[in-house]
């Protein structure tokens, strides 16, 4: 009865959560992981015309510690794939990634020996953005669409339930 | 006189085969005399600029004629040819694009090289510029250049076991996979 | 109201101002670099993206804290506490308005008017210096040592053309005090120049100014973080806080270098050709010199975040050739002629 | 010093200790665009050796094309340089065409010519943009990008895409200029012009600019063409060599333009090459326009050319200048409907090679400064 407050979809809590959501889904500063044709994109709605900094993606930062979506735009080559890996480890929670384009999709045109067909086998993945490449519109399109998620999550729920069996072994 | 002339006039006995197609000139030389000749070619022929080097696998060029030829084989009946000549023949090609800056010229220059010898000479000390093409000729054919600086694999990585550009490879490989080791020392 | 009080109050004041500062400005750098590059800039936190720092702050506290497993552990935590506080420590001796009287009471408006505040503000600045160099050699990475022993060898090098830009205007004022020199500063010379530090030492100014910026790491110095190079430098392997702490106290430490600028060169809170004393009243004077002294701050602020998105960055080599071999002769220069008329004229 | 350096905390590896410093910079490195690394040796902030390692964005495009046909290999080419992908698509077709042994019609020449004139400014503008990104100075890229924008609108009117434009078809061109493109060209023209002086203003008389850029990597001409060096790289070393003048096709030859050289092969020479240059396409796109309007509003845009294209056997080399230098082709044909052997020359290929070279003695500012002006573009280097 005591913790209804945290067992339960409490005010506080639910307030906080919101809280917490808004801020970070204002400022999801990008790793901007561009390896091929889609980074030029990529750079293009960075830049004057699209200008992703209005949703607060501003400070592109290159290295991972610092920054909270992965966007990963061009083609993986198998070569990459441990670099891709480390890079997503190496970045902090919460951390999400958006796949833009056909080949960190699902390789695209380049069915052949040295590409990885797709990065969902690698990394989980948020967003995927088809096109090949994708335009700036479609990389905003796919912002905005991972800043609604971010606003439907539970950051303070995930823990609630090691909370919860903590405070039982208190009575 | 003509650029065919003038380059079986430098390279003598030393040109195997001289071939002209929409304009572009292509030589064989011989397997071992190819450093020789580019120096010639350079010296003499004033080819002084090394545009591109690679390599061609024949395998599957061999494969159709010798299919071709036995099909007209069978046809006519033809029992005067000898069997089994295409199987020696050299798999692989390796051409040098040359170029002269004051004529601009460009030349061709092949050389053949059996599966079983897989080395040539390397070209590097004639021009820098031969230096990746070279690697990219060991990445993805497996032919060795004898006295190169830095013969490693350029663009597959270093544990890749396999030449891909090679026509026996699959297109969608054999499902390779790079690990890397990361030894936190 | 007991003095310890009205000191209290002030410090709070103080402390909240700088805040205040540092939040607007991470604000206005976004917002006047996308002017600038024909771009909106944030603008969906808030209005006008007014609530943008505050989107920022609550991201950077809800991040995964990662501390890297090869850094030296205490020295990492250390390291962004000690880039910022000393920046508002700085504050403290900043005059930042003239007095005001409060209940028949007269408060000077400067949290303490030590008697060397010059050297106060310099020590304090060269304390900074260490959270950067602890920060990169702590994170055990080389982007980060690299960024550290830039950061060490620019600001130290730079303390010197500083403190010689400083020791002239010292020698003009005969005194170490900053309420001292920005009272000096008020009336006129020569008849129509304001008595400004800025008309009496341009060549000190310029010094003070380039040093200035080599020592808040802006660009063109901004060699410690260098995004194009060393990845983002000294804080490459910093997340979360500690990382908002680094950012944070660069703007901090803009704020002083911009309070300290107009204290030493435009006069701190008086306005040129008018007293305005006169003719206000005790409290609304005690305000009005406030926000006197702020409008000029905020125009050096502006001007650190122009020149940041205007100009190209040194090369390191050239950054310490510009240190040592242009702005310490032409210091040195400058304190003996100032010395030398100084001596002249008394 | 060294045993504290021995673990690299963002990129990946090996570690060497010695009296140098191994420091690893790329795949992932602002300054990298993508995919390139360099392994450098550094003695404090010199570099004492720097070892590009290339094959991070290796795609097997050359072995797909063996599997592909003449025609669907097109859009594969876009993939390439994507800067300037239709420059690459009019080497591939012309290389085709060489092949097939067949003469496009006047008009076609004269609209891929302005579409590779129009996508050389795009890509100069890019690297000189990113240059001066890598070189602290961000707003002149802002600028530049601004003004690609309305390049990429009239491709988007002509063959429907931005960047990847697989733009005409072997033979030919499909489509005519838009409509738009009549009212467009001048006003772009006035535009394109106000962004580079724009740039010009803020970095080239800038002296931080200056000092970063001149005498920095500076490369002698002898070295170059030893390296085979081609394109903006070579004429920057003072060598004034140009595939459009030198080995004239499409309609050049009846076009008048200046070909911009440097004289000392440094940074600031590369980056005033690329400027000058732009202006030069500028002009050439004026005169092209000009030769396309006398031209009868009903010429032929297409040779006739068979569905499946099937060349005769043997092999051919065909180059063009590309925004980097010379891209070639080499086809080898064996009489069915897929190339028998594409070997795809890149320009900065050769360039890239050079690297080591170029940077040695250097800092490592100057590495970044270096591999932005050499525009290294990670698709053609490793295809």
């Amino acid at each position: 009865m005591k913790f209804q407050a945290i067992q339960g979809e409490g005010w506080l809590l639910t307030k906080a959560e919101q809280l917490i959501n808004w801020g970070r889904s204002r400022s999801p500063w990008p790793f901007p992981y561009g390896t091929a044709c889609c980074g030029i994109e990529l750079m293009c709605a960075l830049a004057s015309g699209y200008d992703m900094a209005r949703f607060g993606a501003e400070r592109v930062a290159f290295t991972p510690r610092q920054c909270d979506v992965l966007i990963e735009a061009g083609t993986i080559t198998k070569k990459m794939v441990p670099v891709l890996k480390r890079i997503y480890a190496q970045m902090a929670e919460p951390k999400w990634v958006i796949a833009v384009g056909a080949c960190a999709c699902s390789g695209g045109v380049f069915r052949t020996y040295s590409t990885q067909q797709g990065i969902g086998s690698v990394i989980p993945v948020d967003i995927y953005i088809p096109g090949c490449p994708p335009r700036p519109e479609g990389i905003l399109y796919a912002l905005l669409k991972l800043i609604d998620k971010i606003e439907a999550d539970h950051p303070l729920y995930k823990q609630r339930p090691k909370l919860i069996e903590a405070l039982e072994a208190y009575k | 006189m003509s650029l065919k002339d003038r380059v079986a006039d430098i390279l003598g006995k030393d040109l195997v085969a001289l071939n002209e197609f929409r304009g572009d000139l292509c030589i064989e030389v011989p397997k071992g005399r190819i450093v020789q000749v580019l120096a010639k070619l350079k010296e003499e022929g004033g080819f002084d600029f090394l545009s591109d080097l690679f390599g061609v696998d024949n395998l599957d060029l061999y494969a159709k004629a010798a299919k071709k030829k036995k099909k007209s084989q069978e046809e006519s009946e033809d029992t005067g040819e000898t069997k089994g000549k295409e199987s020696v023949q050299p798999r692989f090609e390796v051409i040098y694009l040359l170029l002269s800056l004051s004529t601009n010229e460009r030349l061709q220059v092949m050389v053949r090289v059996p599966e079983d010898d897989l080395e040539l000479p390397t070209v590097t000390g004639l021009w820098k510029a031969a230096n990746w093409p070279e690697r990219e000729v060991f990445d993805m054919f497996g032919i060795r250049f004898k006295g190169h600086p830095n013969l490693r694999r350029l663009l597959m990585w270093d544990e890749f076991q396999d030449h891909p550009l090679r026509k026996d490879y699959p297109l969608e490989g054999k499902g390779e996979e790079r690990h890397l080791n990361y030894d936190i020392a | 109201m007991a003095d310890w009080q009205i000191d209290l109050i002030k410090v709070v004041f103080i402390w909240v101002w700088a805040l205040l500062i540092a939040v607007v400005m991470t604000w206005v750098e976004r917002r006047a670099s996308a002017m600038m590059q024909d771009r909106l800039g944030p603008n969906r936190a808030g209005p006008f993206g007014l609530l943008q720092p505050l989107a920022d702050g609550i991201k950077l506290f809800t991040k995964e804290d990662i501390i890297p497993e090869r850094a030296r552990k205490i020295l990492f935590i250390l390291g962004p506490p000690l880039f910022a506080l000393p920046a508002f420590s700085a504050y403290a001796v900043v005059p930042f308005g003239d007095k005001i009287v409060l209940g028949g009471k007269e408060i000077i408006l400067q949290v303490s008017d030590v008697n060397i505040g010059f050297l106060y503000v310099l020590a304090l600045g060269a304390i900074g210096v260490y959270g950067m160099v602890i920060g990169g050699w702590a994170s055990n990475s080389k982007y980060s040592i690299l960024g550290g022993l830039r950061a060490t060898a620019q600001l130290i090098s730079y303390e010197v053309p500083m403190g010689l830009a400083l020791l002239t205007i010292v020698l003009l004022y005969g005194t170490f005090s900053l309420r001292e020199i920005v009272l000096q500063q008020q009336g006129t010379f020569l008849g129509f120049l304001p008595n400004w530090g800025f008309f009496k030492q341009p060549l000190g100014f310029i010094i003070f100014m380039v040093a200035a910026y080599a020592e808040a790491n802006r660009v063109p110095f901004d060699l410690p973080e260098c995004e194009s190079e060393l990845v983002t430098g000294y804080h490459t392997e910093y997340g979360s806080m500690r990382l908002g702490l680094y950012l944070f106290g660069e703007y901090v430490n803009m704020g002083t270098l911009a309070a300290i600028t107009v204290s030493l060169f435009f006069g701190g809170w008086g306005l040129p050709y008018v007293d305005m004393s006169r003719f206000l009243g005790p409290v609304s004077y005690g305000i009005a010199s406030f926000f006197v002294f702020f409008l000029k701050q905020a125009f050096f602020l502006f001007l650190f975040v122009w020149v940041r998105w205007t100009v190209p960055r040194f090369r390191y080599d050239q950054l310490m050739g510009l240190g040592w071999k242009a702005l310490i002769p032409l210091g040195l220069i400058n304190l003996f002629i100032t010395a030398l008329l100084v001596q002249l004229t008394t | 010093m060294a045993k504290q350096l021995e673990t690299i905390c963002i990129t990946t590896g090996p570690v060497e200790v010695g009296d140098y410093v191994t420091l690893n910079i790329g795949p992932i490195h602002p300054a990298m665009h993508g995919t390139l690394r360099v392994i450098t040796k550094t003695d404090g902030e010199t570099i004492v050796s720097a070892k590009p390692e290339i094959g991070y964005l290796h795609r097997g495009v050359e072995k797909l094309g063996e599997n592909l046909t003449y025609s669907q290999f097109l859009p594969i080419t876009d993939r390439l340089n994507y800067c300037s992908a239709i420059c690459n698509n009019v080497a591939y077709e012309m290389a085709v065409e060489k092949l097939l042994g067949l003469q496009v019609p006047p008009k076609a020449q004269l609209i891929r010519m302005i579409m590779m004139e129009l996508a050389r400014i795009a890509d100069h503008q890019v690297c000189v943009g990113i240059l001066g990104v890598d070189l602290g100075a961000l707003t002149p890229f802002f600028y530049l990008i601004i003004q690609r924008e309305e390049i990429y609108e009239i491709f988007e009117w002509h063959h429907g895409a931005r960047l990847t434009n697989s733009m005409g078809a072997i033979g030919g061109v499909e489509a005519d200029l838009p409509e738009r493109f009549h009212e467009k060209w001048p006003k772009l023209r006035d535009t394109i012009r106000k962004a580079n002086d724009e740039t010009d203003k803020l970095l080239t008389h800038n002296r931080i600019w200056m000092d970063r850029t001149i005498g920095v990597n500076a490369f002698c001409a002898d070295d170059a063409l030893n390296w085979g060096f081609t394109g903006p790289m070579l004429r920057a070393c003072g060598v004034k060599r140009d595939l459009r003048k030198e080995e004239p096709y499409l309609m050049y030859d009846e076009v008048n333009f200046e070909i911009p050289t440097g004289k000392h092969g440094d940074v600031f020479d590369r980056y005033m090459v690329r400027m000058l240059e732009m202006e030069e396409s500028v002009k050439i796109i004026d005169q092209a326009y000009a030769l396309y309007k006398e031209l009868p509003e009903d010429a032929p845009l297409m040779k006739k050319v068979p569905k499946i294209i099937k060349p005769p056997e043997g092999q051919i080399y065909h180059a063009i200048e590309s925004p980097n230098g010379e891209l070639g082709f080499f086809i080898k044909s064996d009489g069915s409907d897929k190339p028998y052997r594409i070997k795809i020359r890149p320009p900065c290929y050769m360039v890239y090679q050079a690297f080591e070279d170029l940077v040695k003695g250097e800092m490592i500012s100057d590495l970044i400064a270096c591999l932005s002006s050499l525009n290294v573009i990670a698709g053609e280097l490793d295809r």
